[in-house]
């Protein structure tokens, strides 16, 4: 059996990966691909942690998170559409996320 | 070293490889594809945690419907917001390296402390959909009521996003 | 004296507020006007209730209203009245409808916003000066600010909206860490009613801290030196009616604030920080005295000699013995008669000259004698001559300062003898030598009318009476006083009984 | 697993259901005018606000009937109702607000009213769950609603930017928001907050994974309540959103975030308060000094109130770092007040908008008291409210959380909390300065279509709870600690 903690730190390094991806990408589209990479890296920790505590909670919270992942992408893209549509342009550097 | 571990390190290391592509591919489309990839990837290690219906669903959900949704979006806005040029701001990866660096190392060290604890092999009864469903639908009722919300509002929010107002029609 | 009215406290303060509601209401600004003096004159009268029916002797809070305002933090809306508030609460009351009277005749943009105003702010006033719950006075207290405010932003002279600004914010940053410390306070002792909160004793930490944030809040609206720059601003810039009330009543909402709260409340803290705010009064009173003396604008002379006489007021304050306090709460109403009057004297020569350079005057003894001596008699007044208001209160002041510190007694001393001297320079270059401005002439300045007499006499009758039967006021203003003494030592004699045991165990020891 | 043990009380989420079941009804109303004509549509915005009442009555009515259902996942104590009420104001309000302004905006107003429903019914889901699970469900709701209503007008580019933004942002802090929820599974191994805390006092979690599973949860929610240093989205898509959105946005969201956190940092992490104490009130010390700092040099009026909005989560969080029960009723007093004068605050900018904008700049208020004395004085309630200056309701709300947090031992977050409103004061006062005693321009005007009934109404209401909430704070501890028959009886006890 492989241990719990091999798993996690896969998930971790998934996770980082997709949040470099976030605060590096200008591409909208490839944004919400490494926001969909971190929630998968959260379904696999979530997986782990269920056979560990042999519980389903964590099956079940995966459940979720696929449901609230496809919510977001259909509301996701279609915002990005609508903002195409508008700019035509999904470059995120002309929304300037880091602004403060 | 075992089988078990052999394969999980293949299939691992196959999934990170496959993430580094979509975060760094100079074209969506290419990215697309590799999140297909890790995906898949995904889904074998669910099967490798007893979560072999979530497997499934993995596969149908992401690889079926997100993938292929932003395959679809891709296709509609074409190639025009595609970064050609390197894609990267100046502090902004530097900044995201450092905390995602201290993310990592933060997040190994306190799994690698982590007491071993003995794992049962038939837990959570293989993950499959029988007693998932039974446990989502009698005392996890309740989420599956608030999904149904959330996706009415999804639902609702892409309608009214989608949809050409009454009065730009006239 | 058989006429009495129920929750008297609350209708006094709140009278006015319900003016300003019907002002608001009313169509023409000749019946706003009217109706505003009316209330400010109907709460005058009412509030003399308080000293027909005054129990004479007594020493404790008297017409005490009390409700539950806020149980979750034991707020309470309680109203009440001592020796040591009375004659603030008749002189807001008493100066206001004069205050209404001159803007009547002066004030003739967008009235029925001023009158409305002046009648908020004198609700405000009243409310800090009754509020018997820590909360309830600082509500009033910074509710004190918005009128203010306003009054000097838009009715002011031509930096306004500067000084308008500086003076809030000045205020509002001095009281901010005053909510902490009350509420540390509450924590503390269980309870915000004021008069509880003098029979409580405190941790020595908690006195420390709260008693300096208390002082920071009132040592800036009092102003202590060297808090006082935003004054200046506000006295030059603000209408003369603004003035007034700004020197007559808002400032001893300062010292009022460290009568009432920060010296009994805290009482070894201010045992330990006395001399330190002793030194600021006594800076105060020589450095507003010097500076007033090379001032050109005679408002701002007169604002300067308010730092010096509000230095006076904290030198009887500190010094915490029965005559500084007495004399320091008859002089909080001698400086709010005195420093009104000078306000409006020289309000009445704005109007009539539109400047108020002392360069520009000279020889008004000539022109126009009735204002001239009226005048001397204001001046006199703020500068202590002996048979006016201000000796009395100044003297017993010197008289306790002398047993408090004859350092600091024989300082302030000397900044009367600066009070007479820049008084009489002023008069000096004001009334005497030769007309050299034809703009003086008699032909063209016209000596005070009837109605303007009517302001200004009140004011000097009262010089007289303050001056010449002090008693009438010191009998209603000791017992009180004696009593809240009497209390602060009790606690520090407790507080000391508690180290005893300790020490003398220590002593057993060895 | 026997389901005849299953708690399937509905009571708990009576008044969410209430907000769902008016969407439906406002999405069915809407359908009838699907023939082309419009014989229904005046009619949406009014029946979506009888909706919101019914569920308020439904509300007050709950207040003392607590009860916990669907196996602990959802409560609803005084405070869950209390919670409800604050979102039923800003979702009534901004309902108000929408009448006119929307069909300006999006010509699909039936969707635009069951959505701000929908919102708000996730918002009161959030408020009553004890579950992580049910947190994360109720998050997403409002939030995908949200991200939909920033982007609602489409041919405007700020509009879309505002939302494209905000669900990045957004789905990226959800992840992060999840990701935490995953760990404390993982340390606790489960996701309801009572199991939560009993593995906690049992001494099974493993505390370094929940540390991180906490900290992760702080930074999604920090995200969500635009806590600094979470807070760069805030300005950009509070001035990109319709007006109306921004409006309810900064009131829902705070309001929903901070009932979770608190639920889920007393009665999960009741144990630890020690260890997260400290962060949260350095958070809040951060998030109140920045955002009043950088809300002083805005010339925009809804930048200025979007880092304004991040300095009052500040505020708020003072309450909550207390943990203990007056820090919280602070927190909700303060959530109501804030709800009233805000609210009063965006309709001011609605006035100031002209035909196809949406902002103002503050300076299109300067000498406004001369042309609009009334909406001048109505403005400077909200402003000074805003500021804290008493008598206005911001005033007490102030008071109260930083009480608590005085009584809590956090003295020295209380007097920075207090020089952060002295601050606060500073630009506040600005507006109100420029209002009165700035000479009037060619910008100085309000345009006569902006001036509608339900804006003035609008304006009233928020005008009045300010002042009351100010002179009567009693009535809203009262009422929701004990519901309106004790209201009615304390005000006639009073007299």
């Amino acid at each position: 059996m492989v241990p719990t903690s091999y798993y996690l730190i896969l998930s971790a390094i998934i996770f980082v990966i997709g949040a470099a991806g976030v605060l590096g990408r200008r591409n909208a589209l490839i944004i919400v691909m490494c926001v969909e990479m971190m929630l998968n890296s959260v379904n696999l920790t979530l997986i782990a942690f269920a056979r560990q505590w042999d519980n389903l909670n964590g099956q079940v919270f995966v459940f979720l998170v696929m449901a609230v992942a496809a919510a977001e992408v259909a509301v996701g893209l279609a915002i990005l559409i609508a903002h195409y549509h508008q700019s035509k342009s999904t470059n995120i550097d002309d929304v300037n996320v880091m602004k403060w | 070293m075992s089988f078990e571990m052999i394969f999980f390190i293949l299939v691992g290391a196959l999934s990170v490889g496959s993430a580094v592509g979509v975060v760094s591919s100079k074209v969506a489309v290419h990215s697309a594809l590799f999140l297909l990839v890790h995906f898949a990837t995904l889904a074998i290690l669910y099967v490798t945690l007893n979560a072999q219906f979530l497997a499934a669903v993995q596969v149908i959900v992401y690889a079926g419907g997100i993938v292929i949704l932003i395959l679809f979006v891709i296709m509609l806005i074409g190639s025009a917001p595609l970064d050609t040029r390197a894609g990267y701001r100046n502090w902004v990866p530097y900044a995201g390296l450092g905390l995602g660096g201290a993310l990592l190392a933060g997040i190994s060290w306190n799994v690698l402390r982590m007491p071993a604890v003995a794992l049962n092999p038939d837990a959570n009864q293989g993950g499959v959909p029988v007693v998932l469903g039974l446990h989502l639908y009698s005392q996890n009722i309740l989420l599956v009521e608030l999904a149904a919300v959330l996706l009415l509002v999804a639902l609702l929010g892409a309608l009214l996003l989608a949809r050409r107002p009454k009065a730009e029609e006239a | 004296m058989a006429l009495s009215i129920p929750y008297l406290l609350t209708v006094i303060t709140f009278l006015p507020l319900v003016g300003a509601v019907l002002v608001t209401l009313v169509p023409s600004d000749g019946t706003k006007k009217w109706l505003a003096l009316a209330t400010t004159g109907g709460t005058f009268l009412v509030s003399l209730l308080l000293w027909t029916n005054w129990q004479q002797g007594e020493a404790g809070m008297q017409f005490v209203e009390e409700a539950v305002w806020f149980a979750p933090l034991g707020v309470r809306y309680a109203l009440g009245v001592d020796g040591i508030s009375l004659f603030l609460v008749l002189l807001t009351t008493f100066l206001m409808p004069i205050a209404v009277y001159f803007s009547i005749l002066y004030v003739h943009k967008r009235v029925g916003a001023y009158m409305a105003l002046m009648l908020l702010l004198e609700t405000a006033m009243l409310g800090v000066f009754l509020s018997l719950d820590l909360v309830l006075f600082f509500v009033f207290f910074e509710a004190s600010l918005i009128p203010m405010y306003f009054l000097i932003g838009e009715w002011g002279g031509q930096n306004r909206v500067y000084a308008a600004v500086k003076f809030f914010l000045y205020t509002f940053a001095g009281s901010a860490l005053m909510v902490v410390a009350l509420l540390i306070v509450y924590f503390s002792a269980g309870t915000f009613d004021i008069v509880a909160l003098q029979n409580t004793p405190l941790p020595m930490a908690v006195q420390t801290w709260a008693f300096l944030a208390f002082s920071l809040a009132f040592a800036v609206k009092t102003p202590l030196f060297p808090f006082h720059t935003w004054l200046p601003d506000a006295h030059v810039q603000a209408p003369t009616a603004g003035s007034i009330i700004l020197a007559g009543v808002l400032l001893k909402m300062g010292t009022y604030g460290f009568l009432r709260l920060a010296m009994p409340i805290f009482p070894q803290a201010a045992e330990q920080y006395g001399p330190l705010l002793g030194t600021l009064a006594v800076i105060g009173i020589l450095y507003g005295a010097l500076v007033a003396l090379v001032q050109k604008d005679l408002k701002s002379l007169v604002a300067y000699s308010s730092v010096a006489h509000l230095g006076y007021v904290m030198l009887g304050v500190v010094s915490m013995n029965a005559q500084g306090v007495s004399g320091a709460v008859l002089q909080m109403v001698n400086h709010g008669l005195s420093t009104g009057a000078l306000f409006l004297m020289v309000g009445l020569l704005y109007e009539r000259r539109h400047t108020r350079l002392l360069s520009e005057f000279g020889g008004l003894w000539a022109s126009v004698p009735v204002y001239t001596g009226l005048f001397l008699v204001v001046a006199m007044s703020s500068a202590g001559l002996p048979g006016l208001n201000g000796f009395v209160g100044e003297f017993t002041i010197m008289l306790g300062a002398y047993s408090y510190s004859p350092v600091f007694a024989v300082l302030a001393a000397a900044g009367v003898i600066l009070a007479a001297w820049y008084m009489l320079t002023a008069f000096r270059k004001l009334a005497q030598g030769p007309i050299t401005n034809p703009a003086n002439d008699k032909a063209n300045l016209k000596d005070l009318n009837a109605g303007e007499l009517a302001m200004v006499l009140p004011l000097v009758l009262l010089f007289f009476v303050i001056g010449l039967f002090p008693n009438l006021f010191f009998d209603k203003i000791n017992p009180s006083v004696e009593a809240m003494l009497a209390t602060r030592s009790a606690l520090i004699q407790q507080a000391t009984a508690e180290q005893m045991p300790v020490l003398a165990e220590t002593v057993e020891e060895q | 697993m026997n389901s005849a043990a299953l708690n399937l009380d509905l009571t708990a989420l009576l008044p969410a259901l209430g907000m769902v079941a008016a969407a439906a009804a406002v999405l069915l109303l809407d359908l009838v005018n699907r023939g082309g004509r419009a014989p229904t549509r005046p009619w949406l915005p009014w029946g979506a606000l009888a909706g919101v009442l019914v569920t308020a009555a439904l509300s007050i009515w709950l207040i003392g009937q607590p009860a916990a259902s669907f196996q602990g996942m959802a409560v609803h104590d005084e405070r869950a109702q209390a919670l409800n009420l604050v979102v039923l104001t800003g979702a009534a309000l901004t309902i108000l607000l929408s009448v006119r302004y929307i069909p300006n905006v999006n010509g699909q107003t039936g969707e635009y009213y069951s959505l701000i429903l929908l919102v708000s019914a996730g918002m009161m889901v959030m408020g009553a769950a004890t579950d992580l699970m049910v947190v994360f469900l109720a998050l997403e709701i409002f939030s995908l609603g949200l991200y939909i209503l920033a982007g609602l007008r489409r041919s405007d580019r700020r509009s879309s930017e505002a939302a494209m933004k905000y669900f990045l942002l957004g789905a990226f802090a959800s992840a992060f928001f999840v990701y935490g929820a995953a760990f404390v599974y993982g340390a606790t191994g489960s996701t309801r907050f009572d199991l939560i805390g009993d593995a906690l006092l049992a001494g099974r979690a493993d505390p370094l994974l929940l540390s991180a599973g906490v900290a992760l949860l702080i930074a999604g929610f920090g995200f969500k309540v635009s806590l600094v240093p979470f807070h760069m989205w805030t300005p950009d898509v509070y001035q990109g959103a319709p007006t109306p959105v921004t409006a309810f946005m900064s009131i829902g969201t705070k309001a929903a975030a901070f009932a979770a956190f608190y639920r889920f940092f007393t009665e999960a992490l009741a144990t630890e308060q020690a260890s997260w104490g400290m962060a949260l009130a350095i958070l809040a010390a951060l998030t109140m000094t920045l955002g009043n700092l950088a809300a002083l040099r805005q010339s925009s009026l809804k930048r200025l109130l979007a880092y304004s909005s991040i300095a009052h989560a500040g505020y708020i969080l003072v309450g909550l770092t207390t943990a203990a029960a007056p820090g919280i009723d602070g927190a909700l007093y303060y959530l109501i007040a804030y709800a009233f004068m805000n609210m009063g605050a965006f309709a001011v900018v609605i006035l100031l908008e002209r035909q196809g904008e949406m902002d103002a700049l503050g300076s299109r208020l300067n000498g406004i008291a001369r042309r609009q004395p009334m909406l001048a004085l109505l403005a400077t309630i909200f402003f000074f409210s805003l500021a804290g200056v008493p008598p206005f309701a911001g005033f007490f709300a102030k008071f109260y959380v930083f009480a608590a947090a005085v009584q809590g031992g956090w003295s020295w977050l209380a007097a920075i909390a207090m020089l952060n409103s002295a601050i606060g004061a500073w630009y506040y006062l600005r507006i109100v300065v420029n209002m009165y005693f700035a000479e009037p321009t060619a910008e100085t005007r309000i345009e006569a279509e902006q001036l509608s009934v339900p804006l003035t109404v609008t304006l009233s209401l928020a005008a009045v709870f300010t002042v009351a909430l100010g002179v009567l704070p009693w009535v809203w501890t009262e009422l929701v600690q004990s519901g309106l028959v004790s209201v009615v009886v304390g005000g006639l006890a009073a007299r």
